[in-house]
């Protein structure tokens, strides 16, 4: 398994660890940046990581993973610091023999990783700066 | 007993960080906080902001910990608010 | 929309064609050459194209996808030639300004490139090589 | 009629090509094939491997044909073994 906090996140490194001549299939989920929310538009953003927690907790969803799929490599990557829309700052990534699990698996880790992963999203805009989802 | 003459030191991230201006805060000694519920109830008390978030978990060694959960001086604890990553 | 018939697929290039700073989503199904095939050990594989025909299907299927999926960008890439285990052979990126249709789109347009893009897949074993999927 | 007096090429890909040893075929003028049902059916006598295959669909510049669709020379027509891409 690829656990990694990193600065830039690297699709090819990615790409190369999850290849294998027994996997058939690799999905990769990229989530980057977006230039607005509702509408307004974001300057740029900061990520901010409670690193060993983070990283345990990304280690525990792939260990889920591998033990509901039948899969051949797992990457969980996510950026920290300040990022430009546009820029990828969480990557999935999953190879298996067949598609099927590689697709489910992508789904279950990106959806939990946003869930459990202690990570936080601070957007800047204009006029001000919100940490994403801190208030009902 | 070791667990009540150490304060506690707890580790703040996002918007704990903010509302504080502190990155980590301390639990007196004599604070008489033992579980995680016992924190939940004395940060309530005095950081009144924190009931304004959306949630507000407690890490215990980089895991979610439960209310019923004891907590020590000898453990890393950290306050999580809303989660924002992906 | 990217839609192409390659030697060797470039998974950045790919990714640079569907960033944007307006995605918040990016998915890649990548399929790979396996080195067995119900147990036997494949050796190498051969793909061929009808290629303006699986052009034309590779662009319809894309179009369809952008219809029925809010989309920014679709890439559908496709490997002919010989080809060692391993390797990519088929690249399918989809982005999006939320992941749900990201994820979505990706499955479609992989699952239907299987069933209708002309292009035809020989896969050679110590004694033998056989067209996957020819005979009942 | 121009559709009569003209060979109709046929091209073969995959398993098609390797059964007959050819990259296309030629229809001759005088068989009378004018849909692809009738093409179908000229095959299957002259070419009695291609019933062993799983599936064999007709393409008509660069789309997929029905048997009703007519056809001729003018037309870019190909056999379209079962398909594995991917």
């Amino acid at each position: 398994m690829l656990i990694r906090l990193v600065e830039h996140i690297d699709l090819n490194e990615a790409f190369a660890y999850l290849n294998s001549p027994t996997a058939g299939a690799v999905n990769f989920f990229i989530g980057t940046v977006r230039n607005q929310t509702k509408g307004k538009e974001v300057l740029h953003l900061d990520f901010e990581a409670y690193d060993a927690m983070a990283l345990t907790q990304m280690e525990k969803l792939a260990n889920i993973a591998m033990h509901k799929w039948p899969l051949v490599g797992v990457a969980v990557i996510h950026a920290t610091g300040a990022k430009q829309p546009g820029t990828p700052v969480v990557l999935i990534g999953v190879s298996s023999a067949h598609r099927e699990a590689s697709f489910e698996a992508c789904r279950f880790l990106i959806d939990e990783l946003k869930k459990s992963v202690p990570i936080w999203k601070k957007e800047y805009f204009e006029d001000n700066s919100v940490w994403v989802n801190a208030h009902p | 007993m070791l667990l009540f003459i150490i304060a506690m030191n707890v580790l703040l991230f996002g918007i704990t960080r903010d509302i504080t201006g502190q990155s980590r805060l301390t639990v007196p000694a004599d604070a008489g906080v033992t579980t995680v519920a016992g924190l939940k109830q004395w940060l309530g008390m005095h950081y009144p902001a924190f009931k304004q978030l959306q949630s507000l978990a407690i890490a215990v060694d980089n895991d979610y910990a439960s209310d019923e959960d004891t907590i020590g001086p000898e453990q890393e604890i950290a306050l999580i608010p809303p989660v924002s990553g992906g």
